[in-house]
């Protein structure tokens, strides 16, 4: 019997999640030893021709890192789905819309606009865009199309399964991987992590004071963190409490305020509201003024509360943009 | 979360109201419509759900078409959530798979386009049908009642219901803010219309009441704080300092004239300013309970010297210590103490103020010695009162031969208090008639309307009208003391529009009459934020229903009684103050009371432990398990706001009733219907 | 401090004392006063009679001259035109059917009112702006021995008013208590002086002004001081007419304006108080008496 | 939208205040837009900002808070945690690109029926003059993007490899990224 | 002997809608919350002169008697004091219904002729309209030509004083925009009629 087939494959992402999968480190020889790995760009040469031939569910696994902003990206998903018994979203990107969701905070136009014109370390006299289609000497190439709004994994398929992270951890996912090919699978749609806040297994929990009432919030870069107080009770934005488990605490334990890249738990619809709405709750000022003057020290919220979220949240995107590229 | 076990079957009905709704949405159509929602088994519209067909007719079909769901579109559920909750328990469902649309006080009653109303009753009901099957079964818990009750304020409204309560054996602590208790009526003459003398009926209720063993009376204290809920309160007393040893003074009053001031010489409050009194005084002479008290603001033992520190004066010779001799009563270190009480309900009857009759300025009162207010009327007219009931004005000696009763000052008025205070036609018309009587002067009485709904009062109004008193229909412009003729010379000149003889008219009289009008205490609003209550617009505290729960609050053990509640006569103010005793006195015997299970708790699995809630919960029900890591919440000390719930990040505190699911679905249900 | 100025028609015709008075007083406080370009006349109680509409446009139109002018406020001395420019901001915040009936209006010929700007009286700015420490400063020649009746008349303290009490209006009785005078306590301070119907309808309009004459003689005072050109004129204009009918109540009626200029000791000849028919006696008379 | 659009209003109310003022408005018979659907809560601390989102992406074109005066919570405090919550979500959602007059937050006290048709009235001429949100719309409208790729697979099922081109048809509907 | 008069109102004499008009105007509305106490007679310094109380105007006018109302002498006396609408417990703004009526008894020309209350005001009006000011010697002069030139000899003396105090002319003044004026007017009576239209 022929070994399973498990693909990876990539969208709109950094790489980060790729080296995730490097970072298994020699656990990736188990990996191999027990299943075929049938498609991974970052590593292996293929041809889209190649995955096509593939029977209908012949690939058990693929695990699809990054988000959806191209149709070259929505076809590969769409084909990948139909390859594949299961669809994993890996990563916040496919989970979530991750850092390139941010985007949705703008219309193509300006976008497109600032990296093929105005962008300042830019080189691109003729103001020259990348055309869809292009008739030249009898050629007729085409490009994807870069389309209007980011996508996550299953906001263009069905996914089966999610593994959070920016990127994922190792440990993640080899459990998703145990899970696979012991067949003891949790139930559809499961992002594979504790479904528990990032508290659970921070190491500053016991020094949060349960009294905190804010009077100012301060970003990373505006103070030198304690190493050990709990960020909220220094008054920094930490999306901890928002945002699932199962990094190891990895960002708090490096100094650094959780900024939510494991999403929000199963009971939550939007994670940025919900940590808006702890946050606020217990800030100490009772009038509109104080209030204020208190959450100067949040500037950008949606940065701030849906740096990875943004394309899953309740909103999804700015919602005065219009589909012909221009908006606001 | 929670699993849908078995298939919802929802039961949905809608509610004519007679006509109430049924005038301005198309019923039947509602019934339809919802009928060919998803879950809904059966769906039909009813004359009058809340009778007892309607609410046999949940029943029934809960039986025999297997409902395990209810929805009602009526009323309000503040009216008849219990009446529907009941239903279906009685049907053999959990009450709790109840919910409640309100297609009246929120549609047909505020709308005028039927079909827009019609519509928003459909997407009201929708909503219903999509919340109800996340319903959950839940159990009321049971909490049981402290029989010691709390009555604030001690006129006659908090007399009679601490009397009520205290005679059926249950303990009574009632709390009077003045140095003796009995309230406005104490200071009235006689009483309308039966003319019976005011401290004949009242003065042997009060001293049942000083001396009633169940009773303890608190008096020159205040209410400061109020803790806990219904059958549980914790109360904080502030008892000011009246520099007398209660338990040492016997009430013999020989210190009062031995004090150095051998004339009484201060503005004596309970006369209304009209007699004098020493710094150590007794407000009358009936007053409950019989102990002196002592002025600080002018007894000279607390004189403030330049820097505000106190010196005593030398002047001071200490007599009155001296007259009460080895009773030791006089303890001129007193201070101010704070006690606390623990009581199970609690019946609010702090009363009334009368309009302050400088704020109509067109009535010169405060400019022309000889206009008075009623109240100060009573007391002059009052066998015990300055004057010893003898007529006289400012002056000391003078009798007026004629007197204009002004009606509705600061009543009927945008500008000050727009209602009726309901008893100045009556009291006008009683303080008339003492006036003649006592003096025979022509009296005149300008009024907007006379009101006499009350038994005997018309009668009453018929005797004034035999004795010759003038009934002016006209709201008096203004009272002046300039004269156009010989015989204004010296009088105080009502200017008016007798509207029914047509004619303006200027009338010269000695003496006007005020008669001010009833309003909310000073400190209503505080008093109200203290005991959780609520307020109507011109600040008398609101009923929980106007017909149906006058005594009751919003506020669960929390009871009214008396003009703390609206303007009212002697004989209603009673009337009231025993329903709010029967409302205690129900509530005791029960022993115990059924708490909404609104209450939040934490999915112990699920909280990271991340404390973000504990800070927010006003009640400290909230707790942290170091041990586990994790926050709790105390069911007992939850009152259901949910608020935490709200603020939880990881979405891991449910509130019962209200929880996430719940409020999505009627959100989404909402909004489902075009 | 610096304020519009919308002297009115009277203000140039029977009230011109009221202007010749007030403009020195105003200056010797350093008060600077500046006279709107080409206003046109307020509409007084007349035009309303007429058309509504109308009459809060001719008044709008001088509040959009004040704020073309760049005035950020507007001092209206004589009562009809502070009550008319008043209302008509009052009407035009609250109706808004108004408000674009006026803004048309006023469009038709490029003006434009974009904001209120407040109308004031003298006598409040003299109060809440100046003060009455600086008032009492400039005075040389207190006005001692003098008894005087301050009469408000209607229409600076009804309805509109925001400075003084309706019913016991203050702001006079301390102005000339400031002055050195003695104030006489009389309840006629708002009453009705007759208005216009002292011409129109004598019977009745006369006796409104007999009875205040006769009042502040009968308590006392040497001379009644008023804020308005009709009022003054009402009270002074009429006394052979009130003595035929009534009985003779001879009392001089003076603008509070010039009793200032009195106390500030500026000459007596140039503050109009030889246009008065009942003449004041010269203070030194009053003083001894 | 074949109907004529006309504007709807998602309310949270507060058990003892704001929703008793409505029960009020009722009993006092006063008239006011019937735009306005209310859902009740025990208190406006209650009010989760998901709520807010979750009725204006189910197409609400505006929400309406309403809960006690300040000092007049029956749970002592739980209208000023609302308050708080709603001055950033009020920002963030101008961020987003939704108008401030769409989410509004009042202190209605249960004797001020009178407040509650004036601001429903208000709140409803405002959103009518803003015209719809139409949230539902919007994400159909985003979506139509993918579902046109899905339709091009579909219809070139078995054939070559179309990666990489968008195919005839969205080269003609956009030539270029302009 | 006395003449007897008939004082029955039937319904006919009344014009229904009348009252429900002039609530309708700015100023108005608070008409019909008038609880007839009478404070306005009352406290109304020209109450003792009127055919009609300031009340019973209210009432007559809220109940569509408007013949009574608009030939009543009242309006006309009414001197713009805002003493009732000051002390009004309703609210009631009297004096400016008391406009509204005059307006509405001019534009129907029912006011009494010769009474120099309307005409003075319509000839205080034109004056405005067409000069841009008042000049108040001119404008009593035509007053009393034109409704009692007899009268007009009684105020000689008071006339002859002002002029000696140098109080009266009767030189026209003007204003320099009066074309900007009667533009401004034109507006206004444009959009009356079309409000009408």
């Amino acid at each position: 019997m022929s070994k399973p087939k498990v693909a990876f494959y990539w969208c709109a992402s950094c790489g980060g999640c790729e080296e995730t999968v490097v970072d298994l480190a020699e656990d990736i020889l188990g990996v191999v030893e027990k299943v075929d790995i049938c498609l991974w760009p970052v590593a292996m040469d293929f041809k889209y021709k190649d995955i096509e031939a593939m029977a209908d569910k012949s690939i058990v696994a693929t695990l699809l890192n990054g988000a959806i902003r191209t149709s070259e990206q929505e076809e590969l998903a769409v084909l990948l789905r139909r390859k594949s018994q299961y669809l994993i979203a890996y990563g916040a990107c496919a989970q979530l819309g991750g850092i390139p969701a941010l985007a949705n905070q703008f219309p193509r136009e300006q976008i497109l606009r600032f990296n093929y014109e105005e962008c300042p370390a830019l080189d691109n006299p003729g103001k020259v865009r990348p055309q869809v289609s292009l008739q030249d000497n009898g050629r007729n190439p085409h490009l994807p199309e870069f389309r209007n709004v980011v996508r996550t994994l299953d906001q263009v398929v069905d996914v089966d399964y999610y593994i959070p992270g920016c990127p994922p951890t190792p440990a993640l996912t080899r459990a998703a991987f145990d899970a696979l090919l012991s067949g003891n699978l949790p139930p559809k749609g499961s992002v594979i992590a504790p479904d528990v806040a990032l508290c659970d297994e921070c190491d500053r929990k016991a020094t949060k004071p349960t009294n905190v009432a804010f009077t100012e919030f301060v970003r990373p870069h505006q103070k030198l963190a304690d190493p050990e107080l709990c960020f909220l009770a220094q008054g920094m934005v930490c999306m901890g409490p928002a945002t699932r488990s199962g990094c190891g605490a990895a960002c708090t334990s490096g100094n650094m305020p959780c900024t939510g890249c494991f999403g929000p738990t199963s009971r939550v619809r939007d994670q940025g509201a919900k940590i808006l709405s702890s946050l606020c709750a217990n800030i100490e000022a009772k009038d509109e003024a104080g209030i204020n003057e208190t959450l100067r020290g949040i500037p950008d919220p949606v940065g701030t509360f849906y740096r990875y979220g943004l394309a899953k949240s309740l909103l999804r995107r700015r919602v005065d943009l219009n589909m012909t590229g221009g908006g606001h | 979360m929670a699993k849908q076990e078995q298939e919802v079957r929802i039961g949905f009905y809608v509610c004519h109201c007679g006509t109430n709704i049924a005038a301005m949405v198309d019923c039947p159509e509602v019934a339809q419509f919802v009928g060919t929602l998803p879950g809904v088994v059966l769906s039909k519209d009813y004359k009058y759900m809340c009778s007892d067909p309607g609410q046999e007719l949940i029943q029934q079909d809960i039986r025999e078409h297997r409902l395990n769901r209810v929805v009602v579109a009526s009323c309000s559920p503040l009216l008849h959530e219990p009446t529907f909750r009941s239903a279906t328990e009685k049907g053999g469902l959990n009450q709790f798979y109840f919910h409640m649309v309100n297609i009246r006080e929120h549609d047909s009653w505020v709308h005028t386009d039927r079909a827009e109303a019609t519509s928003k009753a459909k997407a009201l009901a929708q909503a219903a049908v999509h919340r109800v099957a996340h319903h959950k079964p839940l159990e009321t818990k049971r909490v049981s009642i402290n029989p010691t009750t709390l009555v604030v304020g001690a006129g006659i409204a908090g007399i009679h219901a601490a009397m009520t309560i205290a005679n059926s054996g249950k303990k009574v602590i009632l709390v009077e803010r003045e140095p003796t208790i009995g309230g406005h009526m104490a200071k009235f003459d006689k009483t309308f219309p039966t003319l019976d003398c005011a401290a004949c009926i009242l003065t042997p209720k009060m001293s049942d009441v000083g001396s009633h063993e169940n009773i303890q009376v608190l008096s020159y204290s205040e209410v400061t704080k109020v803790d806990g809920f219904v059958g549980n309160y914790t109360v904080t007393v502030k008892r000011k300092p009246r520099y007398i040893d209660e338990e040492a003074c016997i009430g013999c009053q020989d210190c009062i004239p031995a004090c150095v001031f051998k004339q009484p010489k201060f503005a004596d409050e309970f006369n209304e300013g009209l007699g004098k009194r020493r710094p150590v005084y007794i407000p009358f002479p009936q007053a409950t309970p019989q102990i002196v008290a002592i002025d600080p603001n002018t007894c000279l033992n607390f004189k403030k010297g330049e820097d505000g520190g106190r010196v005593v004066s030398d002047k001071c010779k200490k007599t009155c210590v001296e007259a009460c001799g080895d009773k030791n009563a006089i303890d001129f270190t007193q201070v101010e103490r704070i006690e606390e009480y623990e009581v199970g309900s609690v019946i609010v009857a702090t009363g009334f103020q009368t309009f302050d009759a400088r704020r109509a300025p067109a009535y010169g009162y405060g400019r022309f010695p000889n206009v008075y207010t009623s109240l100060e009327i009573e007391r002059l007219v009052n066998a015990s009162g300055p004057t010893g009931g003898h007529v006289v004005m400012r002056d000391g000696k003078s009798e007026p031969r004629s007197v204009g009763i002004i009606h509705c000052v600061g009543s009927r008025d945008k500008k000050t208090n727009v209602w009726c205070s309901r008893v100045c036609c009556m009291y006008s018309m009683k303080l008339a008639h003492l006036l003649k009587e006592h003096t025979g002067a022509e009296i005149y009485n300008f009024y907007i309307d006379v009101r006499t709904p009350g038994k005997g009062y018309e009668e009453f109004y018929n005797k004034l009208l035999d004795e010759g008193v003038h009934f002016i229909r006209g709201r008096v412009g203004e009272v002046t003391d300039w004269a156009m003729t010989p015989d204004e010379e010296g009088k105080l000149v009502i200017r008016v529009e007798d509207t029914l003889a047509g004619y303006v008219r200027r009338i010269p009289v000695d003496m006007v009459v005020l008669a001010t009008g009833l309003e909310p205490q000073q400190d209503a609003q505080d008093v109200r934020r203290m005991f959780n209550m609520s307020c109507g617009s011109e600040g008398f505290f609101l009923e929980r229903h106007p017909k149906l729960a006058p005594v009751n609050t919003f506020n669960d053990g929390i009871y009214i009684a008396g003009a703390c509640q609206g303007p009212k006569d002697i004989p209603d103010t009673v009337a009231q103050a025993g329903a709010a005793a029967a409302e205690v006195l129900a509530l005791i015997d029960k022993g115990f009371v059924e708490q909404e299970p609104n209450t939040a708790f934490i999915l112990e699995d699920e909280c990271s432990g991340c404390k973000s809630c504990i800070p927010l919960c006003p009640y400290t029900a909230i707790l942290f398990d170091e041990g586990k890591g994790r926050a709790y919440i105390n069911e007992a000390l939850c009152k259901g706001c949910g608020t935490c719930v709200g603020s939880c990040p990881s979405g891991s505190i449910v509130q019962n009733l209200f929880d996430d699911e719940e409020i999505f679905s009627e959100i989404e249900g909402v909004l489902a219907y075009e | 401090m610096k304020y519009g100025y919308f002297p009115g028609c009277s203000l140039k015709g029977t009230g011109r004392a009221y202007e010749e008075s007030l403009l020195p007083v105003m200056q010797h406080l350093g008060i600077e006063m500046r006279e709107l370009d080409d206003w046109s006349c307020c509409g007084a109680t007349a035009y309303m009679a007429v058309d509504e509409g109308k009459a809060c446009a001719l008044a709008a139109r001088n509040l959009a001259i004040a704020e073309q002018e760049g005035h950020a406020q507007l001092m209206a001395p004589c009562s009809a035109c502070y009550l008319v420019l008043n209302k008509t901001q009052h009407y035009m915040a609250e109706y808004g059917a108004m408000k674009r009936l006026v803004d048309k209006a006023l469009g038709s010929v490029n003006l434009r009112v974009t904001r209120p700007t407040p109308v004031r009286h003298p006598l409040d700015v003299l109060l809440n702006d100046v003060g009455l420490e600086a008032v009492k400063q400039k005075v040389t020649h207190p006005l001692k021995g003098l008894k005087v009746a301050p009469y408000y008349g209607c229409q600076i303290v009804r309805p509109y008013s925001t400075f003084d009490d309706q019913a016991d209006p203050q702001t006079m009785d301390r102005l000339l208590e400031s002055l050195g005078a003695t104030v006489v306590d009389w309840p006629l301070k708002t009453k009705c002086c007759g208005g216009s119907l002292t011409g129109t309808l004598p019977k009745a309009g006369l006796r409104l002004a007999y009875i205040l004459l006769k009042e502040a003689r009968k308590r006392g005072a040497d001379v009644i001081a008023t804020v308005c050109p009709l009022c003054q004129f009402n009270l002074d204009g009429y006394h052979d007419k009130i003595a035929a009918r009534w009985e003779p109540v001879r009392i001089p009626t003076v603008y509070f304006s010039q009793l200032m200029g009195l106390a500030f000791g500026l000459p007596a000849g140039r503050l109009g108080l030889q246009r008065g028919f009942v003449p004041m006696k010269p203070l030194a008379a009053v003083t001894a008496a | 939208m074949s109907k004529e659009w006309k504007p709807r209003l998602v309310a949270f109310f507060c058990n003892w205040c704001t929703y008793t003022a409505a029960d009020l408005a009722g009993v006092s018979r006063l008239k006011y837009a019937p735009n306005v659907r209310v859902i009740r809560l025990m208190c406006s601390g209650r009010i989760d900002p998901q709520f807010i989102l979750e009725a204006l992406t189910k197409g609400a074109d505006g929400v309406l808070i309403g809960g006690c005066h300040p000092n007049d919570c029956h749970y002592v405090e739980g209208n000023y945690k609302m308050l708080r919550r709603f001055q950033l979500l009020k920002r963030m959602l101008g961020d987003m690109g939704i108008e401030p007059e769409r989410v509004r937050l009042e202190w209605i006290s249960a004797a001020e029926g009178e407040k509650v048709r004036r601001v429903v009235n208000e709140m409803t001429e405002q959103i009518a003059n803003l015209g719809p949100l139409g949230m539902p719309g919007r994400f159909a409208e985003w979506d139509r993007e993918v579902e046109s790729l899905a339709a091009q697979i579909e219809a070139r099922e078995g054939g070559g490899c179309g990666c990489g081109s968008s195919g005839a048809e969205t080269a003609e509907k956009e030539v270029a990224h302009v | 002997m006395f003449e007897i008069q008939r004082t029955i109102k039937y319904e006919a004499d009344r014009v229904p809608g009348f009252g429900r008009e002039v609530m309708g105007v700015p100023g108005c509305e608070k008409l019909k919350d008038c609880i007839q106490c009478g404070t306005c007679s009352g406290v109304c310094p020209l109450s003792i002169y009127m055919d009609y109380t300031p009340r019973q105007v209210m009432a007559l006018t809220r109940e569509d008697f408007k013949r009574e109302v608009l030939g009543s002498h009242t309006i006309w006396l009414c001197a713009s004091c805002y003493a009732c609408a000051v002390e009004c417990p309703r609210e009631i703004r009297i004096t400016d219904i008391m406009y509204e009526l005059k307006q509405r008894a001019i534009h129907e020309g029912v006011y009494p002729r010769r009474f120099p209350i309307p005409v003075l005001a319509q000839e205080f009006t034109k004056m405005v309209h067409d000069h841009g000011r008042v000049s108040e010697g001119l404008l009593v002069t035509k007053l009393f030509l034109k409704t009692n030139p007899l009268a007009a000899l009684g105020m000689a003396k008071l006339g002859m004083g002002l002029m000696k105090t140098g109080r009266f002319s009767v030189k026209q003044e003007n204003i320099k925009r009066r074309a900007e004026l009667a533009k401004i007017v034109e507006t206004v009576d444009q959009e009356n009629l079309k409000g009408k239209a």
